[in-house]
C-alpha cells in the first residue's frame, strides 16, 4: 500500500507539472509595456514554486516508499543532520526565494502603480456599475464635466450624471459603451464606480484594478497590439456579475481619432 | 518554582497607599487632558499618550497586573499591543479616502 | 477554576446526557455532528454550483423545492448560483473548517491528552457549541426566508452586503441573518478558545510540561490563540455592518452611490473599511483551519511512523511563527481591493516569509519519515495526504503573495484551487485523518480500515483531479465567481469545467463511503481496544469511550515526553507517557 | 462557576502547576479582556477611520458637555477605587465591609449610566440620531452611539455582575476570588473610558 501511495503521488506530481511546462494553459500574449516583468516574475515565480512542488512531492513518494511497512526488526534512521539542517535549509532556500522574488521581484508591481502617467497620456474616465462598464472622454476642451450621481439616469442614456445645461464642460464628453484607446500611448485610466465594488481586469493587458465606490482610482497602461479584447469585472457585484463586460478596443492613432470624431458627432 | 499560591495580587501586600496614588494620578492626567483641550485645543497624539499612561497604571496597580508573576504580563501585553499594533495599516487607505473621493 | 469537572458529577437523563451536557467529550461530538451536517450540505450547494456551470441548461429536478424563486423549475438562476456560492464559502469556512478540527477534535481530545478530567469551565463549553448551534440555525435561516440567502459571497464585500435590497436579491433579509449567524459564531469562538487557553495552561496532569504536551494539543492551544482575538474584530465588523444595514448608517458605504437607479442616502463609510476589519479576522481564519490540522497529522504520523519527529520544539516553534506572522499579513487579499499600493509591499514580505515556517514544518515531516517504520493505515494515509496536499495548496501562496502577479491571478480559479487546496482540503483531510485515527476511542467501535483506504484513494485522486486543473484555469485567466461563461474566451476551457465537475461530482459520492463508515462502526463495529494503535499519548490509556471525568477520578501522572516510539529495551516498542517505565536510551534526537 | 473556594490549591498535589500561578477564571477574565480590547479598539479604529476620511466631522461638544464627561470620568474612577475597597474587606474577611463596597461600586455605575443617559438625552433632543444631526457628517451620530452605547453595555452588565455577585458573596456562595475577579472586569471597564473620553468627547470639542 505504502509503494502505491508513493507510485500515486509521483504521477500525480508529474501529471500536475505536465501542463505547466509545456505551456498549454498560460496567460494569453501580453500586450502592454509593463506586463513582460509580470510575465518575467510569474514565470520565475513558476520555476521555483514548481521545483519546490515536484521535489517535496517526490521526496514524500520515495520516502514513503522506502519506509513504510518496515516492521520491528527494522532499524530506524535518522535524517542525516536531523532537524538543525532542515531549519537552516529552509531558511537559506526560501529566504532565497523570498529575497529574489519578494524584494527584487517587487519591480514590477512599482512599474504599475508608483510611476506617474505621462503628461501626454490619453485620459479616459470608467465607471462601473450593475452591470456594466460605461467610458468617457473628455472632448476637444480636454476637460470632464462633473458628474453628479443625483442626476444619473440610465433611461436617458445620462450614465454619468452629466448636467450640460450648467456645466459646461460636460458639454462636449464623449460617453462610450466600449474602451477605444490609442495603440502605444499611454492611457490613463480614471475609475469610478457608481453603485457597489466592481473590478477592471483586461488580461492581455495585466492590469487588474477594483473600482472602490467612494475612492476614485486611476492606472495607467500602454497597449502595444491593436485588437479587441475583453474588459470583465472580477468583483462579486450582484446578481448580473457574470455578464459584466465591455471591449478594449486598441486602435491606431488615425482610427483613434476617427473613432473620436464619429463619436462625438453622434 | 513554588507550588503554593503567591499571596500576591489583592493589594493585600503592597497596601492602599499605592491606590490612593494611582486614583489621584488618574484624575489629575484626566483633568490636565481637558484643561489641556480647552486651552490648546484637543492634540490627538498627546491625548491618546496621556490615555495610555492611565490606562497603564491601572492595569498594573489597580488591576494588579504588576504584583502578579511577569509571565502574566508578559503573555498578555506584547500580544494584545501587536495586535492592536497591526490594525494601524489601515491609516494609509483613510488618508487616500480624504484625497481621491470622487467629484 | 482549576476543580474543573470535580463540580459536574456522572449526568443524568438523557438531556443533561446528550443535550445540554457539560461533558468534553459530549461537545465534541455534538461540534463533529455539527460539521458534519454542515459539511454535507456545503457539499451538496458545491455540487449544484459545479453542476450548473457545465450544464446551465438541464434541470435539476426538485430543486425548486428548495427555492422557487432561485431555481424555477429546477434551473438555477445566476442569482441563485451566487447565493449558493455564499452558503457554501460560509458553511465550509466558520461550520467545518473551524468546527470540525479545532472545536471538535479539540473538545474531546485537549482536556484528555494533558490528563485533565474536563475542560476548564464546562458550562462555558456548552454554552460555546449552542451558541455556534444558534448561529448555524440563523445562517440555515437565511435558506428560507422570502428573499433567499445573501449573494454578496462569504467574504460579504461592502457596499453590496450593506445597502439592502436595492443592491439585489438575496441582499435584504438573507444579509441580516449572514451578519447575525457570524457575530454569534464570533460570541461561540471566543467562548471557546478562553476556554481552550485556560484549560491548556491550568489543567495539566502532573509531570504533563508544556514541552511534554502532544502536538496536537500545542496546535489546539495555538489556534485558540489566534482565535482569541481574531474573532473579536470579526464580532465588531459583523455588528457594523447589521448597523448599516438596519439602523441606517454608513461605516461601508460612501456618499454619492447610485444603486438600482436610487441615489442611496448613505454618505461617510468606506468599503475598505470592511476590507480591513473582515480580512484581520479573515487570514488569522485561515491558520485556525489548518494548524489544529498540522498538529493532528503531525500526531498520527508519529505513532504511524514509530518514531518521533526530528524535532518537537521546532515544530512547536513553527506552528507559533505562523500564529504570529497570521496577523501581519491580511492586507494580501486586498492587494488589488483600492488598497494603498505601498501598503501591498508591505503586507506582501511577512506573508512570504510565513513561508517560512511552512518549509520548516514540510521538511521536519519529510524527514522524520526517513528511517522510520511507517505503518499504512486509513489514518496514516490520510496524514501523508495532508502533507501532499499542504505542499500542492502551499506553493500556489507563493505566487499570491506577490502583488505583482496578483494583478493577473487575483480573482481567477487561481486562487480558488489555492484556498481550496491548503484550507479546504488539507485541513479536511487532517479530519478524515483524525476521525479514523481517534474514532474508535471516541465511539468504542473500531472503523473499517479497507473502507478507510478505498475513501482515502477516491478522495485523494479526486481531490487533485479537482483543484490541480483549477489552477491551470486561473492562469489561463478564467475569473471566479462567475455563474456562467457567456463569453468566448472562456469556451476553450469549458472542458476542463467538465472535467472538474464529474471529478467534483464522484469525489463527493465517494464521501458517502465513509459517512456508511462512520454510521456502520458507531453501531456494529467490532469493539474497540483500550489503544488500538500502540499509542503513547494519554487518550489511549483510558477506556474507550472514555467514562464521563475521562480517568476515572484517579489524577494521571506523567512521567515521558508524549512520543516515546521504538524505544530500545522497552518492555514494548513505545512507552506510554504515564507509564513509570524508565529507560536509559531513547532514539529521541 | 464554582460552588466553593477551595482553601487548598488543587494545582499543589496533583497536577501540574499552572504557569501564571492564578485561577483559571482569573486568567480567563484577563484573556476576556484583552479580547474585548481588541474589540473595543477596533470600534475605535472604524471610528478614527471614517472620522479622518470625512471633511465636515462635526466638533460639537460644549465645555459643559465635557465637564461632564470629566464628571462620569470621575463616577467611574471613583468605583474603581471602592471596588478595591470591596476586594480588600474581602481579602480580610471583611463580608459585610466586601459587600457593602460592591454595592457602592455597582451605584456607582449606576449614576454613571444615569449620568450617560441623561447626555444621550439630551443629545438626541438637539436632534442627533444614529444617522443624521444638525452640525455635519452623519456619521457622527452613528461612531457616537456605537462606541458609547457599546461602553454603556458594558457598564450597565458590570453593574448586573457586581449586583448578582455582592449578593451571592453575603450568600456565602462567593469568595473574595469572585470578587477580585469581577473588579478587573469593573477596571476594564474604566479604562475603556480613559480612551473614549479624549477620543470620542475632547477631539469633539467645540472650537
Amino acid at each position: 500500500m505504502g509503494k502505491f501511495f508513493a507510485v500515486t503521488v509521483a504521477i500525480i506530481a508529474i501529471l500536475s507539472a505536465i501542463p505547466i511546462v509545456m505551456n498549454y494553459w498560460g496567460p494569453p500574449a501580453d500586450i502592454s509595456t509593463h506586463g513582460a516583468a509580470i510575465d518575467d516574475q510569474l514565470h520565475e515565480t513558476m520555476w521555483e514554486a514548481g521545483v519546490s512542488f515536484l521535489a517535496a512531492q517526490l521526496v514524500l513518494a520515495l520516502f514513503v516508499w522506502q519506509f513504510a511497512g518496515r516492521g520491528r526488526n527494522d532499524k530506524l534512521k535518522n535524517f542525516p543532520g536531523g532537524a538543525k539542517w532542515l531549519v537552516i535549509a529552509a531558511f537559506l532556500f526560501v529566504g532565497t526565494e523570498i529575497l529574489a522574488l519578494g524584494v527584487i521581484g517587487q519591480k514590477a508591481w512599482a512599474t504599475v502603480y508608483f510611476a506617474a502617467p505621462d503628461k501626454d497620456a490619453v485620459t479616459v474616465q470608467a465607471q462601473a456599475g450593475q452591470f456594466a462598464f460605461y467610458f468617457r472622454y473628455p472632448g476637444p476642451d480636454g476637460k470632464f464635466g462633473t458628474p453628479r450621481p443625483d442626476k444619473i439616469d440610465e433611461g436617458n442614456q445620462n450614465f454619468f450624471g452629466l448636467d450640460p445645461e450648467n456645466d459646461v464642460a460636460s458639454r462636449d464628453d464623449i460617453v462610450a459603451g466600449e474602451l477605444a484607446v490609442p495603440v502605444n500611448r499611454q492611457v490613463n485610466l480614471l475609475m469610478h464606480s457608481k453603485d457597489v465594488g466592481h473590478s477592471f481586469y483586461v488580461r492581455e493587458l495585466r492590469i487588474q484594478q477594483d473600482f472602490v465606490p467612494g475612492l476614485d482610482l486611476a492606472v495607467h497602461f500602454t497597449a502595444t497590439k491593436t485588437g479587441q479584447y475583453e474588459i470583465v469585472c472580477t468583483q462579486l457585484c450582484g446578481l448580473g456579475h457574470y455578464n459584466m463586460k465591455a471591449y478594449l478596443n486598441v486602435l491606431s492613432q488615425e482610427d483613434f481619432d476617427k473613432w473620436l470624431k464619429d463619436k462625438s458627432a453622434q | 518554582m513554588n507550588t503554593t499560591t503567591t499571596p500576591n495580587a489583592s493589594g493585600k501586600s503592597n497596601g492602599m497607599a499605592t491606590t490612593y496614588v494611582v486614583y489621584v494620578t488618574i484624575l489629575a492626567i484626566a483633568v490636565y487632558q481637558v484643561c489641556f483641550a480647552m486651552m490648546a485645543g484637543p492634540q490627538p497624539m498627546l491625548m491618546l499618550a496621556l490615555a495610555i499612561l492611565q490606562a497603564s497604571i491601572a492595569v498594573m496597580y489597580f488591576m494588579h497586573l504588576a504584583a502578579e508573576r511577569q509571565v502574566l504580563a508578559l503573555a498578555l501585553i506584547p500580544y494584545t499591543i501587536f495586535v492592536l499594533f497591526m490594525m494601524n495599516m489601515i491609516w494609509s487607505d483613510s488618508v487616500r479616502l480624504l484625497h481621491m473621493r470622487p467629484h | 477554576m482549576s476543580e474543573a469537572a470535580a463540580h459536574h458529577g456522572p449526568p443524568q437523563g438523557f438531556i443533561r446526557k446528550y443535550v445540554f451536557s457539560l461533558d468534553h467529550k459530549i461537545i465534541g461530538l455534538q461540534y463533529y455532528g455539527l460539521a458534519l451536517v454542515a459539511v454535507f450540505v456545503g457539499m451538496f450547494l458545491s455540487w449544484l454550483m459545479r453542476f450548473h456551470l457545465v450544464w446551465p441548461n438541464a434541470a435539476i429536478p426538485g430543486l425548486q423545492l428548495l427555492s422557487k424563486v432561485g431555481a424555477p423549475g429546477g434551473l438555477i438562476t445566476p442569482e441563485y448560483y451566487l447565493s449558493l456560492l455564499t452558503m457554501h464559502g460560509t458553511l465550509m469556512v466558520f461550520f467545518v473548517l473551524t468546527n470540525a478540527p479545532f472545536a471538535a477534535f479539540g473538545n474531546y481530545f485537549l482536556p484528555i491528552q494533558i490528563g485533565a478530567e474536563d475542560m476548564a469551565f464546562p458550562r462555558f463549553n456548552m454554552m460555546s457549541f449552542w451558541t455556534t448551534f444558534v448561529a448555524f440555525v440563523v445562517l440555515l435561516a437565511a435558506f428560507v426566508v422570502p428573499d433567499g440567502p445573501p449573494i454578496s459571497g462569504w467574504t460579504a464585500y461592502a457596499p453590496l452586503s450593506a445597502i439592502g435590497k436595492d443592491a439585489g436579491p438575496g441582499l435584504d433579509m438573507g444579509q441580516n441573518l449572514w451578519g447575525i449567524s457570524i457575530a454569534i459564531f464570533c460570541i461561540a469562538s471566543l467562548l471557546g478558545s478562553l476556554n481552550f487557553i485556560a484549560t491548556t495552561l491550568d489543567l495539566r496532569a502532573k509531570g504533563m510540561t508544556l514541552m511534554r504536551m502532544p502536538l496536537s494539543t500545542w496546535a489546539w492551544f495555538v489556534t485558540s490563540c489566534i482565535a482569541l482575538l481574531a474573532f473579536a474584530v470579526l464580532l465588531p465588523a459583523c455588528l457594523l455592518l447589521v448597523l448599516d444595514r438596519v439602523a441606517g448608517t454608513s461605516f461601508f458605504v460612501p456618499a454619492g452611490l447610485v444603486v438600482s437607479d436610487h441615489l442611496q442616502p448613505h454618505s461617510g463609510g468606506s468599503p475598505l473599511l470592511w476590507q480591513h476589519l473582515f480580512w484581520f479576522f479573515g487570514h488569522p481564519e485561515v491558520y485556525i483551519a489548518i494548524l489544529p490540522a498540522m498538529g493532528i497529522v503531525s500526531h498520527i504520523l508519529i505513532n504511524s511512523m514509530r518514531k518521533p519527529l526530528l524535532s518537537h520544539k521546532v515544530v512547536i516553534g513553527s506552528m507559533m511563527a505562523i500564529g504570529f506572522l497570521s496577523y501581519m499579513v491580511w492586507g494580501h487579499h486586498m492587494f488589488l481591493s483600492g488598497m494603498n499600493p505601498f501598503s501591498a509591499l508591505v503586507f506582501s514580505f511577512p506573508t512570504l516569509m510565513i513561508t517560512i515556517p511552512a518549509t520548516v514544518l514540510t521538511l521536519i515531516w519529510l524527514g522524520s519519515l526517513y528511517g522510520s517504520r511507517l505503518q499504512i493505515t486509513a489514518a496514516s494515509l490520510f496524514a501523508l495526504g495532508f502533507i501532499s496536499m499542504f505542499v500542492s495548496g502551499g506553493v500556489s501562496g507563493f505566487f499570491l503573495a506577490q502583488p505583482s502577479i496578483d494583478i493577473y491571478l487575483h480573482a481567477t480559479y487561481f486562487v480558488v484551487g489555492h484556498f481550496h487546496l491548503v484550507m479546504g482540503v488539507a485541513a479536511i483531510f487532517g479530519v478524515f485523518a483524525g476521525t479514523y485515527f481517534w474514532m474508535p476511542k471516541m465511539t468504542g467501535r473500531m472503523m473499517n480500515e479497507t473502507l478507510g483506504k478505498i475513501h482515502f484513494w477516491l478522495s485523494f485522486v479526486g481531490a487533485y483531479c479537482i483543484f490541480m486543473p483549477f489552477h491551470y484555469l486561473g492562469l489561463a485567466g478564467n475569473v471566479r465567481r462567475y455563474s456562467s461563461f457567456v463569453d468566448d474566451f472562456m469556451a476553450p476551457l469549458m472542458p476542463v469545467h467538465k472535467f472538474i465537475t464529474i471529478a467534483a461530482l464522484c469525489t463527493g459520492a465517494a464521501q458517502l463511503i465513509f459517512l456508511y463508515n462512520l454510521i456502520h462502526s458507531r453501531f456494529w463495529g467490532p469493539p474497540a481496544p483500550v489503544n488500538p494503535w500502540n499509542a503513547t499519548s494519554l487518550e489511549w490509556t483510558v477506556p474507550s469511550p472514555p467514562p464521563w471525568n475521562n480517568f476515572g477520578g484517579v489524577h494521571p501522572v506523567v512521567y515521558h515526553d508524549p512520543y516515546q516510539y521504538s524505544v530500545e529495551g522497552a518492555k514494548e516498542d513505545f512507552i506510554m507517557q504515564n507509564s513509570p517505565e524508565q529507560v536509559k536510551t531513547t532514539v529521541r534526537s | 462557576m464554582s460552588q466553593a473556594n477551595l482553601a487548598v490549591d488543587p494545582h499543589a498535589a496533583v497536577m501540574e502547576e499552572s504557569p501564571f500561578a492564578i485561577p483559571s477564571s482569573k486568567l480567563v477574565m484577563w484573556l476576556f479582556i484583552i479580547s474585548d480590547a481588541v474589540t473595543f479598539g477596533a470600534f475605535l479604529f472604524a471610528y478614527g477611520y471614517i472620522r479622518n476620511a470625512s471633511t465636515d466631522w462635526p466638533t460639537p461638544f460644549e465645555h459643559a458637555s465635557i465637564w461632564n464627561a470629566l464628571l462620569m470620568t470621575f463616577i467611574l474612577v471613583t468605583s474603581s477605587l471602592t471596588i478595591l475597597f470591596a476586594v480588600r474587606a474581602a481579602q480580610n474577611d471583611d463580608r459585610a465591609g466586601a459587600f457593602k463596597w460592591t454595592l457602592i461600586t455597582a451605584g456607582g455605575g449606576t449614576l454613571f449610566a444615569i449620568l450617560h443617559l441623561r447626555e444621550w438625552s439630551s443629545l438626541i433632543g438637539e436632534g442627533v440620531r444614529m444617522f443624521q444631526n444638525p452640525w455635519g457628517a452623519p456619521m457622527f451620530g452613528a461612531t457616537f452611539f456605537t462606541i458609547t452605547g457599546l461602553h454603556m453595555l458594558h457598564v450597565i452588565g458590570g453593574v448586573i455582575a457586581l449586583t448578582v455577585v455582592a449578593l451571592t458573596y453575603r450568600a456565602g456562595r462567593y469568595s473574595a476570588k469572585h470578587i477580585e475577579i469581577w473588579s478587573l472586569y469593573w477596571h476594564f471597564v474604566d479604562i475603556v473610558w480613559m480612551f473614549v473620553v479624549p477620543m470620542v468627547y475632547l477631539l469633539n470639542m467645540k472650537r
